[in-house]
């Protein structure tokens, strides 16, 4: 069969080992909830509502677990108590280093002791909704976060941002990415310094009006209007470019799942009889590979469901 | 004629969803041309002396392993064949699994011993933040290694790496989106004069021409860059053991092709229903 | 009080942010006069991440609570929500399980000797549910998207407008230059014309975008860290 | 070299279309030697007026008055160096320069000065999308993005969100509110019943309708989905950060035959957005949205002055290639140094 290109010897029911060949049992889990999320392109299924809710609590605990180490465990637990921890250095008499800054131990427990005091504030909500207390810690996190930013992207995402495009001015060729787009062989374009100089020209126009598209409070003059007109057209070229960029992405994702697909139609996955060594497995054996059983289960479900009840709610 | 809103979308996915499987089943494959990019990424890497120390860090997720693994496990199959030491860290809270289970099939086949030749890290929280910290002081970032649970000076890699970025000879990044390549660039790349190598999704890739070859000495750009880049380490690593990567990727570029034809059909077709349609009403 | 201590909170957190983001970091905080600015960012950011992580629970009980309220009243697809909550838990304690036993050794095993709850390797159930149920989960919901981007080209593509064929156009020339057969087929145009939008075209709309995107962001930043805007916090 | 422009054109059908990028070379020749030319004659005068000395000392002195004042007299922690990082200075001037710049047109705007804000076809569309649901009995959803309230963009979506809910409360219509983060949901819930409050409609805020789902990306992304597959709401509000979710939300709320109103500043997924829903809020428009919706002086003056910033944004950008072009024509010039060094250009 052309499926089965390659072919695995054998393949275990259950193994926790992640390295060697996928178990059998995985396979099954990973063909069912690959073809379930899928289901949903025809309609909304009983296979991608059961899909959905084992991602979202499987991905809420992931998650979970993940802050519980890091955003717990660590900064209040092992920072505290652990080995080297604030409270050993208390005893020891040391210093504690808060971002390179030496600070006493005892200031560095009193500081964390506030954090734990304010994310039990935060958990309040859940007996007290309407009380003021979680709004504290909200306001710390609004307060750092938002400072963050506004510091953060003015620097990189204006100031700087702004300063390099004068990097590549309009006359200086070996500046900006252009010999180097030559390079690529699909990519290539001739080293024309001239037609260089227009691009760089159509690019700078490009900028200002398409800024000039996002002035809102200036009465709009013709000449205003018209300069946010060519904005518009240069940020529809943009999105549209962007839009064919994507589309490569897009597709590779996909064919890496029927790729991972094809893989588990090995004979070594088939619920079937085990062949004979150097038979060939048949089709009956392919047929009973995970993917391909799977996706005649869930076919043939949904095509009956058709059949039984037209409730109107298919998602034409 | 049917017009455009009547049309039942699923007539596309289904066109498009047969004409995936159907390619990707025959799995015909070509070599690709090597662009500069890529060739950059793997001469970098390449140069770099026996024993130095390089930094991966993973920053992607299940959703996005399609386009970045086959990178992932190209760079280590080639550092290893190199010799180098890794120092593996992760901020993406779902990419450690990737990383272990990468490295517990790669590193026996170059006889590479944990703690000496490559050590991994973990997830650190805090996206920028997270790399910053990194960057200031390596060991404040991570008391403790993930896989033994090891304190930092245990291990004798990281006993190498000391504390700062400066023994570190390159940063290599496989970024998925945010916090990734950029904010690497932003949070170390320009301050500790690191040299930075990339592998990125395709989503990504348009942003980074501004960076190569000043900040960034080479990078990876979606399956293209990766199947460019397997063809190239499928010289260097062990004995074919990336041979099956490169044909799958080969392959997959071919089904990019036409799967990008069938898009520019949809255009055509679109617009010829809605040009008819607009005639006969 | 009660109205005014969140926001003076705000304020006083966003200056020490932003005090420390522009004092100097050239040598030893600790013999910078404003050194301990950089310690006042690092346990803020240390803070933010607690309270984070401890949110957590505020939304599993909201999960929770209303998954529990759908499967005592029997109400639509009550089973799922069952199946939701299984899962959730279930993985949760398998989680905390091998995280503890991994950090500080329980039932029998010690630091040094970490065993699994299955004996092999430190997180070795987390890591199986993670590659086979939760990995073609999360890199098939991605993958719908090559589905939609092509529905969604055939019916957004159309010359309608100006803008629109405009829109067509390039992302027509830009699908043909990314792959080695259009670029082929069109005699390396498409190719050439790919990089020139890319660099330049698109350059420039991302780029305006990205201006004035942050001055939005200063702007709005600038509100809160002042203890102007106060909206978002029910005032 | 570049080749004759109009010859190409008579050549083969693929080799025309040369002959086109040649012609449009042409004229970028003849631009770039128009600039060319400029940068010649202004050097000629710069280099002239430092002949005569007074430019070159008085930069000379400027520079090392600067020096002094960053460095100190030689002392370590003394100077500016040991205070500010310097290198963020330009930074701090933007900021504060902006932050007056806020304060002066909010006061005008205050003191009764009008100031009209242009018109955004998808901020209409917000009334008419709630009006919509309210007349079909189905629900609105409000998508306030996936990032996490570390992002100031969903900061702004929940002050935008008092709004939506204001409106729903009004109308009597449901508002659901999936949130990815359980710091956003704690946010969304007392947006939603400030938003009840301002209606005058306490009774309207639904706790249940504000629920977190996972902080998993496409877990969210699946569960608003489902939302969208079986609520049937019949208006999708979405503002915020998003990332690559933005289509599969969009794609399924248009199958769901929903209205749909997108916007975010994130440049990436805008495009989805202007292909896959009715309306949409681009770029800084997000920004500008609760003083549209509200008319509010002090939030008006705030866009002002963003306008404001722009139009010296738009003069500095102008000045900058200009300059930067001369420099490279003719270096050697020295006070182009205090102007490029101003933008953050270290020659």
């Amino acid at each position: 069969m052309f499926l089965a290109l390659q072919d695995v010897a054998s393949a275990p029911w259950f193994s926790l080992d992640l390295t060697g060949t996928p178990d059998i049992s995985g396979a099954i889990l990973y063909c069912f909830f690959t073809l379930a999320v899928f289901s949903f392109l025809y309609k909304d299924n009983p296979f991608y509502k059961l899909a959905e809710h084992v991602f979202v609590g499987l991905g809420t605990a992931y998650f979970t677990l993940q802050y519980y180490d890091e955003g717990i465990l660590q900064p209040v637990y092992e920072y505290l108590f652990g080995e080297g921890g604030v409270i050993e250095k208390m005893e020891t008499s040391g210093i504690v280093e808060i971002g390179g800054y030496s600070v006493d131990p005892v200031m560095a427990l009193v500081f964390r002791g506030i954090a734990g005091l304010l994310a039990v504030m935060l958990v309040m909500r859940l007996f007290a909704p309407n009380s003021w207390m979680p709004r504290l810690p909200l306001a710390v996190m609004v307060g750092v976060y938002a400072a963050l930013k506004m510091t953060g992207e003015t620097q990189s995402k204006l100031v700087l941002f702004v300063g390099n495009m004068f990097k590549d001015p309009i006359t200086n060729s070996n500046l900006l990415s252009w010999s180097e787009l030559t390079a690529q062989p699909s990519w290539r374009i001739e080293n024309w310094e001239a037609f260089f100089v227009f691009s760089k020209i159509v690019f700078f126009v490009g900028l200002l009006s398409a800024l000039t598209h996002f002035i809102f409070t200036y009465r709009r003059t013709k000449v205003l209007a018209g300069i946010s007109k060519v904005g518009v057209i240069t940020l529809m070229i943009t999105f549209g470019a962007m839009f064919g960029f994507t589309v490569l992405g897009r597709i590779a994702l996909l064919i890496e799942r029927v790729d991972e697909m094809k893989s588990y139609t090995a004979s070594a996955y088939s619920l079937g009889p085990a062949p004979a060594a150097g038979q060939d497995p048949g089709v009956l054996s392919l047929m009973l590979t995970p993917p391909i059983l799977i996706s005649v289960i869930i076919i043939a479900v949904l095509a009956l469901g058709i059949g039984i009840k037209k409730d109107g709610r298919a998602n034409a | 004629m049917a017009s455009v809103h009547d049309f039942d979308r699923r007539w596309i996915f289904l066109i498009m969803g047969l004409l995936v499987v159907g390619l990707v089943a025959a799995g015909i494959s070509a070599p690709m041309p090597v662009s500069e990019y890529v060739d950059s990424y793997f001469a970098t890497i390449d140069k770099l002396p026996e024993g130095s120390i390089v930094m991966v860090s993973a920053d992607f997720d299940p959703a996005s392993a399609a386009e970045l693994l086959p990178m992932y496990t190209g760079t280590i199959h080639h550092l290893l064949a190199k010799k180098m030491r890794i120092v593996n860290v992760c901020t993406w809270p779902a990419a450690p699994p990737y990383t272990a289970s990468r490295f517990a099939e790669i590193a026996p086949m170059y006889d590479a011993v944990y703690g000496e030749d490559w050590v991994e890290l973990g997830f650190l929280p805090g996206d920028d933040v997270a790399m910053g910290t990194i960057g200031q002081s390596l060991r404040s970032a991570y008391p403790r290694e993930t896989k033994n649970n090891m304190a930092y000076d245990d291990v004798p890699l990281l006993r190498d790496c000391g504390d700062s970025m400066g023994n570190i000879e390159l940063l290599i990044t496989m970024s998925a989106g945010y916090p990734g390549i950029l904010e690497w660039i932003a949070q170390v790349g320009g301050r500790y004069e690191i040299e930075l190598l990339a592998g990125t999704t395709a989503v990504q890739t348009p942003d980074l021409f501004a960076f190569y070859p000043s900040q960034l000495s080479g990078f990876l750009g979606a399956a293209t860059g990766a199947t460019q880049y397997l063809q190239l380490v499928d010289d260097v690593a062990i004995d074919g053991s990336v041979t099956a990567d490169k044909e799958t990727q080969q392959s997959r570029m071919l089904v990019q092709t036409w799967a990008h034809y069938f898009m520019i059909l949809l255009i055509i077709v679109g617009n010829v229903i809605y040009f008819t349609g607009r005639k006969s009403s | 009080m009660k109205r005014e201590l969140p926001i003076l909170l705000t304020v006083l957190c966003g200056l020490g942010i932003t005090m420390a983001f522009f004092s100097s970091s050239a040598g030893d905080p600790d013999d910078l006069p404003l050194g301990w600015t950089k310690a006042v960012n690092s346990e803020l950011l240390a803070w933010a991440l607690v309270f984070f992580s401890v949110a957590f629970i505020l939304g599993i009980s909201n999960l929770v609570r209303i998954s529990l309220k759908t499967i005592s009243s029997r109400g639509e697809d009550w089973p799922y929500k069952a199946v939701m909550l299984i899962v959730l838990f279930g993985y949760l304690g398998i989680g905390l399980m091998e995280i503890h036993q991994q950090r500080y050794g329980f039932f029998g095993s010690t630091e040094d000797a970490v065993v699994g709850i299955a004996g092999q390797g430190e997180r070795a159930m987390r890591d199986w549910v993670y590659f086979k149920v939760f990995v073609p989960l999360q890199a098939t919901m991605f993958s719908l998207l090559a589905f939609f981007i092509a529905s969604a080209a055939f019916r957004a593509f159309r010359a309608r407008s100006l803008e629109s064929t405009l829109l067509l156009t390039a992302g027509a020339v830009i699908m043909l230059g990314q792959v080695p057969g259009g670029d082929e087929l069109t005699f390396g145009y498409a190719g050439r014309a790919l990089a020139f939008t890319m660099t330049y075209i698109n350059g420039a709309g991302q780029k305006a975008i990205i201006i004035g995107a942050t001055l939005g962001v200063l702007a709005t930043g600038l509100r809160i860290v002042l203890g102007i805007e106060r909206s978002y916090l029910s005032e | 070299m570049i080749a004759p422009p109009i010859a190409g054109l008579l050549d083969m059908p693929h080799q025309s279309l040369a002959g086109l990028v040649q012609a449009l070379s042409g004229l970028g020749e003849l631009v770039g030697q128009g600039l060319a030319r400029i940068n010649l004659i202004a050097a000629q005068a710069v280099t002239q007026s430092a002949d005569e000395g007074a430019g070159e000392s008085m930069v000379d002195s400027l520079w090392a008055w600067l020096d002094r004042i960053k460095e100190g007299n030689g002392d370590p922690g003394a100077g500016l160096q040991a205070w500010a990082d310097t290198e963020k200075l330009p930074t701090l001037i933007s900021i504060v320069v902006f932050g007056i710049l806020m304060f002066i047109y909010q006061r005008q705007a205050k003191a009764g000065k009008e100031i009209n804000i242009r018109r955004i076809a998808g901020l209409d569309a917000l009334d008419e999308a709630i009006g919509r649901a309210t007349e079909m009995g189905r629900p609105v959803l409000y998508v306030p993005g996936i990032d996490e309230i570390k992002e100031i963009q969903t900061i702004y979506s929940m002050m935008i969100l008092r709004h939506v809910a204001q409106k729903t409360a009004e109308y009597g219509t449901d508002l659901i509110v999936p949130v990815r983060d359980s710091v956003v949901m704690t946010f969304a819930e007392e947006a939603v019943k400030s938003g009840c409050m301002d209606a005058g409609r306490p009774d309207a805020f639904v706790k249940d309708n504000v629920r977190y789902l996972s902080n998993e990306q496409f877990a969210y992304c699946a569960g608003v989905a489902g939302i969208m597959a079986r609520e049937k709401p019949a208006a999708n509000i979405m503002l915020g950060m998003f990332f690559a979710e933005s289509l599969i939300l969009a794609e399924t709320g248009f199958m769901s035959g929903a209205i749909q109103v997108a916007g975010t500043a994130k440049q990436h997924q805008l495009p989805f957005f202007v292909a896959a829903c009715d309306y949409t809020i681009i770029g800084e428009e997000y920004f500008a949205v609760t003083a549209y919706l509200t008319k509010e002086p002090g939030l008006v003056g705030t866009i002002r002055a963003g306008d404001f910033t722009k139009i010296i944004g738009t003069a500095l950008i102008v000045l900058g290639v200009v300059l930067a072009t001369v420099y490279a024509e003719t270096p050697g010039l020295t006070w182009h140094d205090v102007i490029l060094r101003l933008y953050g250009i270290d020659k």
